[in-house]
């Protein structure tokens, strides 16, 4: 593994390969990517284009923190994660998760829990262009109640 | 001095992505509230909040240089 | 979608980024891939390359009928898998698979049910080659009988 | 004449990738057996195989021209 930066909020297109690169190790035979690209249509409606904003240094560090729990579940799995923010374009990536292990399974699990918690906790907002105006994405209008004063610990879409 | 960060739909809503407010000894709960008046904002009373790029509760007290960013739901992913 | 050949068993290293761009759609919001790299260690012992053999043509036949399993439980998902053969290095990737769809748990589900039944029923072999000699990896002498004249339907590591 | 493949550990011990055998009308595992007297292999009877790129099982009949592929457990991925 090299000792480039894991967790990254960046304006430039993703390069997959250099995500996965960061993960590469000699005692690993599974390594899983997730990418989120941006979709066209969403409930039937078109998307124009997306534009993400972020809290980049809390963000970073919210992808770091989540690597630690990664790292107390599944000790074997190393993870690295980019993600994109400003304007994205339909079918570009988002983000891109990485997660090398020596057996698979756990690759995959892994993964998958990070983009959960990403989507949890993570300070990245999602605004989307539709063809009649725009909307930040999520429960804006604060209708939802956090009265831990943070994010759930754990749920499932 | 504390400064406040915007995102997302409240950036939109004040036209600022950060203040400086001249107040400490002061909750989170307490400074939303005049937020909420100084701007003319929607309620941020389910709003989260991270200081200092921890999040924190309504009850936390803000100290002089504090940052408090105000977290709408994030959508990132 | 391109229409490249979406399962393909070749000599050649495999560039990830092609096997992701076969599976790109406007649609997909979520694509998954993963990555089988050859390890250096299994069970404590060294492994200093290895080298992979395949029944070629009815490989490619098989993958083909995975991706038709994986339509008819995903219907949304689209796969492309690519299975390198000869010798491998350590870190080199011997199998990427990759799959999108509109949304991320059927991305994740239908790659992982790609692999277990690559590792069932597709016509590769493995020759591990240790520091003191080589050998054919799993149950080459023939001691595990298959009733049914086949791998059986689905089974979990 | 039927053309039989060897993979793997069985084109190790045979030392050849493909034979023509002139039989035809018989069964797989007819085949088998022959084969491993033939060629002196370890025991087949479990070994798996594809008629024409499609897994068979011992009692399928193969007729001229067909092409068998022995397929020892396969580890690819």
């Amino acid at each position: 593994m090299t000792e480039k930066k894991r967790f990254i909020v960046t304006e430039e297109p993703i390069s997959v390969d250099d995500v996965i690169h960061k993960v590469i190790r000699r005692e690993c035979g599974a390594i899983t990517t997730f990418l989120g690209t941006v979709r066209e249509f969403t409930h039937g409606r078109r998307t124009l284009h997306l534009e993400y904003q972020a809290y980049k240094s809390m963000a970073e560090k919210m992808l770091a923190d989540i690597d630690k729990e990664v790292s107390e579940k599944w000790p074997e799995a190393i993870s690295a994660v980019t993600h994109r923010i400003g304007r994205l374009e339909i079918t570009d990536a988002a983000v891109v998760v990485a997660v090398s292990s020596p057996h698979r399974q756990t690759a995959y699990e892994a993964n998958q829990y990070i983009m959960e918690r990403i989507k949890q906790i993570v300070p990245i907002w999602k605004k989307e262009h539709w063809e009649d105006g725009t909307s930040w994405v999520g429960d804006q209008l604060g209708t939802t109640s956090y009265p831990e004063g943070k994010p759930p610990e754990r749920s499932f879409e | 001095m504390i400064k406040v960060l915007f995102f997302a739909r409240l950036q939109d809503e004040t036209g600022k992505e950060s203040i400086e407010v001249d107040k400490t000894n002061i909750t989170v709960d307490d400074l939303k509230q005049h937020l909420e008046e100084e701007y003319n904002l929607s309620s941020l009373s389910h709003t989260m909040v991270a200081v200092n790029e921890n999040y924190a509760d309504g009850s936390t007290t803000l100290k002089e240089g504090d940052t408090l960013a105000l977290i709408p739901p994030v959508s990132g992913g």
